[in-house]
């Protein structure tokens, strides 16, 4: 069962994700996202990361994806044709997504990356949290400063001129 | 007494320079252009010069000789002494260039009376005499070489007198560049001997020489380079070509210098370095003196005007000293240059006369057609210009080699040597057959060329009245040379017509053994001389009387038509009156590829190779198909760049291609870009 | 299922179309899903390596970090698309190409 | 070092903050009109801080937990970010471009940058490197769209997000292999597992890398991730393109420097001046290729451009790629020479956009044809222009040409293997020479000669005096910037 | 007196600034402030000569001071033998530029402070014995340089200039590649005196590439200098740039600029790589060679009279390459010939001087015509001998002078440059005398097509060289001239140094690890 629902969320992460750059309507694409994004978090599951999971369902979700349906709202009236959209250069960009594809694929399957055994932990919260407050403090406070300015960049971007 | 000859020297030397000065920047506000300057200047010349010929006859030492020089440059190892080498020769010669140099000064004067640039020919002539006299004093071949190319320089501005006319600046361009083939071979032979010796002077190279420092084909290489600058000067063959144009100047200027002294300037090089000579430079010397007289002398017989006449035989009488030097016997050479000096001025001096009043005939009757010099405009001239006709008489006659006459003892002496030489050699029967049949032809055009101009019918009556002897000033000159072509004077103190034996000619210059090992001793080159000598003296006035009759008997008798005779002649006619279309040939294949090489060459460099290289390899194409090479230099502005710029603008036009504006093009090329960083780095 | 590289493949698939989705999509907003896609893969990267590193929590970190930013990202590219859209009336990057040569 | 403990070490970047939060609360309380006044106060903290980072005590030590260390390398390149900032703050208030908007936010954000860009300078963690590289380029793209009434501005600010976006995306996917490499994201660590690795591992680090180097190259804007350059330096206001062609370069260098000796190489490039210390991996020859396409290609394509601002964008391309070319070495020299680079490179690079600034302003072109005669109107303009374009060319007596020549010293003392790196540099050279010289050419040679004399505005003819006087006179004396350097040349190893 | 190298070099600076601050209508003051400093700088190389110790070849009126501590930078300034001369000729050239550039009329300010500033440059490149020093001034002179081409120059100035200067830093720049290699192979110290001592040493046995670094670093510098003179195939900026250049900018570079290739070559190829020295010797006088005739020959196709001098220019330095490379014949090899050694170098560098001389005499004839007749062709003169007499007798000297003749200085350094060379080179020198020829052809054939002939018709008024004009000819005539008779006071200023270069490339050559 376990087994199922693991490749279940696979496929439906990659399906999706392959559904977000080929559909020719923008709200499809931006509902293949949405599927993608809870595979994703799906996936942190299956990774013992319950908080990240957690993370991913509130703000890629509930925060990105809603921006980017605004986004598509505002710049979009339903009724245009505008809403479906073409893509430009599927052959090369394709040949050259598959080449990378293949490349990465060939370099993952040949590494021995850095392994370690490890015992599934009951939850990840606590841990992140000492980390941000201790070794990540500085990164998170920076983070901080940049969402200030990207929240007055956008604001000042979107903002209506007199 | 001591210094006396070295002190008159410098004074010989430079009173013409400051003649030359003075002239150049003040002649023109002077008094009467300021020609007294010049005349005075080379009046104290000669007077000096006559001072030292006097003081050497009466020392009657045939080993006379002074030096004084000084340093001129030094590098410490590497120093060139400059100086004076006064003997005998050098005091004859000195004195044989002031004579005839204040002759031309004294001709010129009423000569070119009212030209324009009156001043500045005097002023030529004060730079030549100056130039000449330092050929004749260097005691080394540096100074030397630098005399023997101001006399080039002022032969050239001389030429270029009358530089209005083209005629004239080609022969003076013509002179210098033909002077200066020489000239390279003189240096050439110069730096074989100076890197051989370590000096340029003449008693250091002779001992150098003598000791075999230099020796075998170097030496010989030395000796012929150094005659090709004597081939240039004396206008042998192949180089004889600008002396006839060279008449384009005044005729003083070419009885001054193309006939007397400059031109021997060649000769009188070959008899300094004659005892470095080696054998086979000597016989190069000898073959090409030799063809030259006879050659030249070829060219004489049909031409018909009256300067051309003289210039062909002046190359040809050329020839005959340096055969003499060739031979050995460079002490008739430089005799014969002496007596030639004077009865080649004389003859020049007599045209110059002629032509001067032809000139003002054709004048008088508004001709301006009619060719002054030409002799078949002439004729019956002999009762008008009594003076010019005797003189001239008396130096045709010595050129001729008629017995009494100067010209008959040293191209007897000359004919001798080669004579004797053929004797010793029979392979090279060929010299004296050169140096006789010369002699003939010699006797029949100089004959042909008094009987055109001065007996018979006059050929444009109607100029005949116009037709005045020449004033003092240039029949002075003339008579003077005259008395001098005479042999008396050259064979005192004693009385033999028909040898200069025991002469003070003679005795006061004698053969010197050449210094290199294998030549004949100057003792045997003088015996066999002398023995060779009274045949030679047979045969040559037999040459010379077979020469005068056939003129004769054509000319004036009309026995012979010379019409006939030239028909009869056919090519060889045509090649005689056409100079054997040496001018010809020469532009043909000399003047005209080297320009054209040279425009071609330019054409590359500018053209092809900067274009090139600023067009990359495209222009190639352009090349090929504009071999007529015309300047076009909107398509050099339209190149952007240079150098590479061609490559690198048509690079930067594509890689601007890149640059589409279109944002997924960029990522794109991004994604690709990492790829093609993964691929390489994997290898 | 326990095997990291899986974890990888996925990634480097979303990663692949992530790519591909950026290089081909027209529209502003579509080529912002595709980066999206690629920030998710590199997520999936960063936690698959926590858990099979030894549950080291860096990378949860890293990728948290990672999910903040992006927010940050796309509120502004999202804001310099609608003013854009403002000035141009089209959000396809293409038509949006008079900076060139 | 603690969290604690370091805050003592951070007052330099607190008093920046401060600032930046006294700009935007100041930027609140004024009007319109006045938001100009905001850069002051930027300027005047930015003073601040300089005058703290300079007088702090130098000590060679990690903050944070080993988040960022803190060394008088990076002390350098804080200066002169803090350098750069103050230069094209003052310039702001004068644009024209800039003067029918508020200009509160964009000082604000120029401060941000500032703060992104001291992390940048001093980060010895992957995450920060992630962090600080975001921070700089979110406010740029914001920035590089400021003006939102211009087409152009907006075009440039969407370029400028989907590429950064994208390049950084790829950067991000490259450091999740790196951290899956060695299980750390700490600069030391990871240097230490590098070490120890197995070798079947080198492809997957090679990868890792070439993705990382997708970010920074797009920083430093290096072919092939230089695409974004031109259009986003003509587009955005000049202030701003001159701003980043200087300050983030300056940072993405330091972070290169430390990313590349610190991590792939052995650490020991500052053991001492004449140290080389190429460690075993073989990613110099990646970087000198990078280099010798990067300045070509610059150069090149710069021959081409009609538009001065374009020109100069692909010239920085071009300087990015001579800067390039002392990597390889990753010797004490070699980053020395980058240094000197940097400072010259700041004055004469500064200066050619303040005169594009200038022109603008007067004439509203910014093409060649614009400037045509204009060392005869504008003496003071075509003096300094051609000070500067002198300069870029790498002429003596020039900072460009001591630049260069520091950068060839470098690669020449590193060996022969580079030489061949110094013949291309030099030949570059010459042919920037022919588009630099292009300009010169339209001020003196060609237009008409106009007999009025203009003269720029006081406050501009200033900052242009104060770039072009630096630019000759650090061309003939250049030792106390040497000095400086020198000193600086220490930066923060933890040795295995 | 130990600041006059000082003050040489930079009075003209002075002028420099205190031309900026009058104003710019007041054109007169300008220019006799130009004069003024460039006078004076002439007086001070005067002065300089007359304190200078002949007989001591090696460096005197040195001037020490730090610069760039760190990078081992100094400034350094000195002269000997090799470098007086060309420092006098400097200052007089410009001196006399000055007056050549009296009738300018645009933008005057500008171009005298250009015109001494370039003044400077020059003369920092002959006296600077620092390395970078040396590099520094050298290209300073490119700037001023390009403006004078580019702004005061013909119709083709623009392409002229680039052209000039891009050719030249090509060379720069590979001479830099040249320095920086010699500095960090010969202990790191750019002062020419110490790298003379220490490098041919320390170079030796050192390869790069399989080529050893001598060789390398000879040719990197040697393409430097090449271009300067300019050696074939380097040559064809040459050209273009002097025909554009105004008058007094084409006299500065056939002058002296042309004179600092050679000057480097010698001071830093010869001092520096003695056994370069053996190894290129042979090129070098091939290269002579190619130039002789090369040269000659695109003269003599010329039509326009300033391009017939520029090329010129090519056929006369290769006279000097050909002189330079005699100084094997000094080695054990050539059996020490100290004469050829002595007299082709001493020719080579004499041949600089006196090239400097004639050729801004030639120029400044050019010039003289141009302003007259507003063309350069040859063909579209004829005749001017009647109309401009005096004009014609001066050109006719530096015509003559051109050709080397005898009694002009020009003849002396050619012969010794040919004397020199040729004990060792003996084919190349005979193949070069046609040299001689091609220079009498060309001038001649010149000469006379604008001089000779009928007056062109639309000549009749041309008006005689005036005394401004003369002023600027006569002091060069006299000189060449002077020279031509006595050659002796110049050749001793060089004859110590001259027998230094010898002795030290001869000795310190060790023909090992080439």
């Amino acid at each position: 069962m376990t087994e199922f629902s693991f490749w279940f969320v696979i496929g439906l992460t990659v399906l999706s994700a392959a559904v977000v750059v080929l559909s020719n309507q923008l709200i499809y694409s931006a509902m293949a996202l949405l599927l993608t994004l809870f595979g994703v978090a799906g996936i942190y599951v299956f990774l013992w990361a319950d908080f990240m999971a957690g993370v991913q369902l509130l703000v890629y979700i509930g925060g990105i994806l809603v921006l980017i349906i605004f986004g598509i709202m505002l710049t979009n009236r339903i009724s245009s044709v505008r809403l479906s959209q073409t893509n430009v250069q599927q052959g090369v960009g394709g040949a050259i997504a598959i080449w990378l594809m293949i490349l990465i694929s060939l370099v993952i399957s040949k590494t021995p990356w850095y392994q370690a055994d490890a015992i599934e932990p009951t939850e990840t919260v606590a841990g992140v949290g000492t980390l941000l407050l201790t070794k990540y403090l500085l990164p998170f406070e920076a983070i901080s400063l940049l969402l200030l300015g990207a929240l007055i960049g956008a604001a000042l971007l979107s903002r209506k001129e007199n | 007494m001591e210094n006396i000859f070295i002190n008159y020297s410098l004074f010989i030397l430079f009173l013409p320079l400051a003649a030359f000065v003075i002239q150049i920047f003040f002649g023109k506000r002077l008094p009467r252009q300021g020609d007294w300057v010049s005349v005075g200047a080379i009046i104290i010349t000669l007077i000096l010069s006559i001072a030292m010929f006097v003081a050497m006859l009466m020392g009657k030492d045939p080993n006379f000789k002074q030096e004084a020089s000084f340093t001129w440059l030094d590098m410490g190892a590497f120093s060139i002494q400059l100086g004076f080498l006064v003997d005998n020769i050098t005091v004859i010669m000195l004195l044989v260039v002031a004579l005839i140099s204040t002759c031309t000064h004294i001709f010129s004067l009423k000569y070119l009376e009212g030209d324009i640039r009156y001043s500045r020919y005097f002023a030529y002539l004060g730079l030549f005499t100056f130039s000449m006299n330092g050929i004749v004093l260097s005691n080394n071949l540096i100074s030397m070489y630098m005399s023997w190319e101001l006399v080039g320089v002022s032969s050239y501005l001389l030429i270029g007198h009358w530089f209005e006319k083209d005629s004239a600046a080609n022969a003076a361009k013509k002179a210098f560049l033909t002077n200066r083939v020489g000239d390279i071979g003189f240096f050439i032979g110069i730096m074989l001997i100076y890197t051989a010796i370590g000096s340029f002077v003449f008693g250091d190279i002779f001992e150098g020489v003598s000791t075999g420092m230099i020796s075998g084909t170097t030496l010989t290489l030395a000796g012929v380079g150094l005659f090709l600058g004597a081939m240039g000067k004396s206008s042998q063959f192949p180089l004889h070509i600008w002396l006839p144009d060279a008449m384009e100047g005044p005729t003083p200027v070419s009885a001054l210098m193309h006939a007397a002294t400059m031109v021997a300037a060649g000769v009188y090089l070959t008899i300094r370095i004659f005892p470095l000579l080696t054998p086979d430079a000597l016989l190069i010397v000898a073959y090409v003196g030799g063809f030259t007289a006879l050659f030249a002398s070829t060219i004489a017989i049909t031409q018909n005007d009256i300067k051309k006449v003289l210039a062909y035989s002046t190359v040809s009488q050329l020839g005959y000293m340096i055969l003499a030097v060739g031979t050995g016997v460079y002490t008739a050479a430089f005799f014969h240059l002496v007596t030639h000096a004077m009865f080649k001025a004389n003859l020049f001096y007599g045209s110059g006369s002629v032509i001067h009043s032809m000139h003002h005939a054709l004048h008088e009757k508004h001709d301006h057609e009619s060719d002054p010099q030409d002799m078949r405009n002439m004729g019956g001239f002999k009762d008008k210009m009594p003076i010019t006709y005797w003189s001239m008489l008396v130096s045709t006659l010595a050129i001729a080699g008629v017995p009494l006459f100067s010209g008959f003892l040293s191209k007897d002496a000359i004919l001798a040597g080669s004579l004797s030489f053929a004797q010793h050699h029979p392979e090279h029967f060929l010299l004296p057959v050169f140096g006789f049949g010369a002699a003939a032809i010699t006797a029949f055009y100089m004959f042909r060329m008094m009987f055109m101009t001065f007996h018979g019918k006059p050929q444009m009556p109607e100029l005949i009245n116009d037709i005045h002897e020449s004033p003092k000033e240039m029949t002075g000159p003339l008579v003077l040379l005259g008395t001098l072509s005479i042999a008396i004077w050259y064979i005192l103190p004693h009385f033999n017509p028909i040898s200069t034996h025991g002469s003070w000619f003679t005795s006061l210059v004698q053969p010197v053994t050449a210094v290199v090992p294998g030549n004949l001793t100057a003792h045997s080159i003088e015996e066999g001389a002398h023995h060779a000598h009274n045949l030679a003296m047979g045969i040559s006035i037999g040459v010379a009387a077979f020469g005068i009759g056939l003129a004769f008997l054509m000319y004036l008798k009309k026995v012979l038509s010379a019409e006939r005779w030239g028909n009869r002649a056919g090519f060889m006619y045509d090649w005689s009156l056409n100079k054997y279309y040496f001018d010809e040939n020469y532009d043909k294949y000399l003047y005209q590829p080297t320009l054209r090489l040279a425009n071609k060459i330019a054409w590359i460099d500018w053209e092809l190779y900067d274009k090139y290289f600023i067009n990359g390899f495209g222009r190639v194409t352009n090349w090929a198909s504009s071999v007529a090479g015309k300047f076009d230099y909107n398509i050099i502005d339209q190149i952007l760049v240079d150098g590479l710029g061609r490559i690198t603008d048509n690079l930067g036009n594509i890689l601007k291609k890149i640059q589409t504006g279109k944002l997924q093009n960029y990522l794109l090329y991004v994604t690709a870009g990492v790829i093609i960083l993964m691929i390489i780095q994997s290898f | 299922m326990q095997e990291l590289n899986t974890y990888l493949f996925v990634a480097a698939i979303l990663f692949s179309l992530g790519v591909f989705g950026v290089m081909t999509r027209r529209n502003g907003i579509a080529i912002l899903m595709g980066v999206e896609l690629i920030l998710n893969a590199a997520n999936i990267n960063f936690v698959a390596f926590s858990r099979f590193g030894g549950m080291n929590l860096d990378g949860h970190i890293f990728a948290l970090l990672v999910i903040v930013l992006a927010a940050a990202e796309a509120a502004v590219a999202l804001a310099i698309i609608i003013n854009i859209y403002n000035n141009l009336n089209t959000i396809n990057v293409d038509e949006a190409s008079a900076l060139k040569e | 070092m603690t969290n604690l403990q370091s805050l003592s070490f951070y007052y330099p970047e607190l008093i920046l903050i401060g600032v930046i939060l006294a700009a935007i609360i100041y930027d609140l309380t004024i009007h319109q009109s006045k938001s100009g006044n905001v850069g002051w106060v930027l300027v005047a903290g930015l003073i601040a801080v300089a005058g703290a980072i300079y007088f702090q005590e130098q000590r060679v030590t990690t903050l944070f937990t080993d988040s960022i260390v803190l060394d008088p390398f990076a002390s350098f390149f804080k200066l002169i970010v803090i350098l750069a900032t103050i230069f094209v703050s003052i310039v702001s208030l004068q644009s024209g471009e800039l003067k029918d908007y508020r200009k509160g936010e964009y000082f604000t954000l120029l401060g941000i940058i500032v703060f992104g860009l001291f992390l940048m300078v001093s980060t010895v963690d992957l995450i920060m490197v992630y962090i600080s590289i975001e921070i700089v380029s979110i406010m740029s793209f914001v920035l590089a769209g400021y003006l939102k009434q211009n087409t152009r501005s907006n075009e440039a600010g969407l370029k400028y997000v989907v590429y950064g976006a994208f390049s950084s995306g790829i950067m991000l996917f490259g450091l999740s292999y790196i951290y899956g490499l060695t299980g750390s994201t700490n600069y030391f660590l990871i240097q230490q597992a590098i070490a120890t690795m197995d070798a079947s591992a080198n492809t997957a680090l090679f990868m890792a890398m070439i993705m990382v180097l997708a970010g920074f190259g797009y920083k430093i804007s290096s072919v092939p991730f230089h695409f974004w350059t031109p259009d986003v330096y003509e587009g955005a206001p000049t202030t701003i393109t001159a701003y980043l062609s200087i300050a983030p370069k300056a940072g993405a260098f330091a972070m290169m420097i430390r990313f590349f000796n610190q991590v792939l190489a052995d650490g020991g490039a500052m053991g001492g001046l004449d140290a080389s210390s190429v460690a075993s991996l073989p990613w110099a020859n990646i970087m000198s290729l990078l280099a010798v396409i990067t300045m070509t290609l610059g150069n090149v394509v710069a021959l081409q451009q009609n538009n001065i601002k374009r020109m100069l964008a692909y010239s920085s391309i071009a300087h990015a790629g001579y800067m390039l070319l002392a990597m390889p070495v990753m010797s004490g020299d070699s980053i020395y020479a980058i240094m000197i680079y940097l400072v010259m490179y700041l004055f004469m690079n500064l200066g050619a956009f303040f005169v594009v600034i200038t022109v603008k302003n007067k004439t509203g072109g910014e093409t060649f044809d614009d400037y045509k005669g204009l060392g005869w109107e504008m003496p003071l303009i075509g003096v300094v222009m051609t000070i500067f374009m002198v300069s870029l060319t790498g002429l003596p007596p020039s900072a460009g040409f001591v630049g260069k020549f520091y950068i060839f010293a470098s690669l020449i003392k590193g060996g022969n293997q580079f030489y061949w790196l110094v013949v291309v540099g030099g030949i570059n050279s010459v042919i920037s020479l022919y588009y630099y010289f292009r300009v010169v050419k339209v001020m003196f040679l060609e237009g008409e000669r106009k007999d009025t004399i203009l003269q720029p505005p006081t406050v501009m003819a200033c900052m242009l005096l104060a770039t072009a006087i630096p630019t000759v006179i650090l061309g003939i004396y250049w030792t106390p910037v040497a000095d400086w350097i020198q000193n600086s040349l220490t930066f923060f190893i933890q040795t295995l | 007196m130990e600041n006059i190298l000082n003050w040489i070099i930079w009075f003209p600076i002075i002028g420099m600034v205190a031309i900026a601050f009058i104003p710019r209508d007041k054109e007169n003051v300008i220019k006799i402030t130009a004069a003024v400093a460039t006078g004076l700088q002439f007086l001070l190389t005067l002065v300089l000569w007359q304190n200078y110790d002949a007989g001591n070849g090696s460096m005197q009126f040195m001037v020490r001071a730090e610069w760039i501590p760190s990078f081992n930078i100094s400034y350094i300034l000195g002269v000997d033998g090799l470098s007086l001369p060309m420092a006098i000729l400097t200052a007089l050239l410009c001196f006399i530029g000055v007056f050549v550039s009296w009738n300018i009329d645009k933008a005057v300010k500008g171009y005298f402070a250009l015109f001494l500033l370039l003044d400077t440059g020059i003369m920092g490149v002959f006296l600077s014995m620092d390395f970078f020093l040396f590099y520094i001034f050298w290209e300073v002179m490119l700037l001023p340089m390009y403006f004078l081409i580019g702004i005061w120059g013909g119709p083709q100035r623009e392409y002229a200039a680039i052209k000039f200067f891009l050719y030249t830093l090509f060379g720069s720049v590979l001479m830099l590649v040249g320095i920086l290699g010699l500095y960090f192979t010969c202990g790191k110290t750019f002062d020419i005196l110490e790298l003379m001592r220490v490098a041919p040493e320390a170079l030796n046995g050192v390869m790069w590439w399989g080529m050893s670094a001598i060789k390398v670093i000879w040719i990197l510098l040697f393409i430097g200098f090449a271009i300067k003179v300019p050696v074939f195939p380097f040559h064809t900026w040459l050209p273009l740039a002097h025909v554009e250049a105004p008058t007094a900018i084409s006299v500065l570079l056939a002058g002296i600029l042309l004179k600092l290739g050679v000057y480097g070559i010698l001071r830093i190829n010869y001092g520096l790589m003695p056994d370069g020295v053996y190894w290129f010797s042979g090129a070098l006088a091939a290269l002579g060679l190619i130039n002789v005739i090369w040269g000659g020959l695109c003269a003599l196709a010329q039509t326009d009279l300033k391009k017939l001098v520029a090329y010129s220019s090519v056929n006369h330095m290769g006279y000097s390459l050909i002189g330079m490379a005699a100084i094997v014949a000094a080695g054990e090899a050539n059996g020490m010939n100290l004469k050829a050694a002595q007299a082709g170098l001493g020719g080579a560098v004499f041949q600089m001087f006196n090239h400097g001389t004639i050729s801004a005499m030639l120029f400044i004839l050019v010039g003289v015509i141009y302003d007259r007749a507003h063309h350069r062709d040859i063909e579209g003169f004829g005749g001017l001998a009647a109309q401009m007499p005096i004009y014609t007798g001066i050109t006719a000297l530096a015509f003559f002078a051109g050709l080397g003749l005898p009694g002009f200085s020009g003849f002396i350094s050619e012969a010794m440059c040919f004397i020199g060379a040729f004990p060792v080179y003996r084919g190349i020198v005979i193949a070069s005398t046609i040299g001689i020829l091609l220079n009498a052809a060309y001038f001649l054939w010149a000469f006379q097509r604008i001089f000779f002939g009928e007056l062109n018709e639309k000549y009749t008024d041309l008006p005689e060289i005036n005394r401004l004009e003369l002023f600027t000819v006569v002091p060069l005539l006299v000189i060449t001239l002077f020279f031509g008779i006595y050659p002796a006071p110049y050749l001793d200023i060089i004859a110590s140094t001259m027998d230094e270069i010898i002795h030290h490339v001869v000795s310190l050559a060790t023909f090992a690890g080439m």
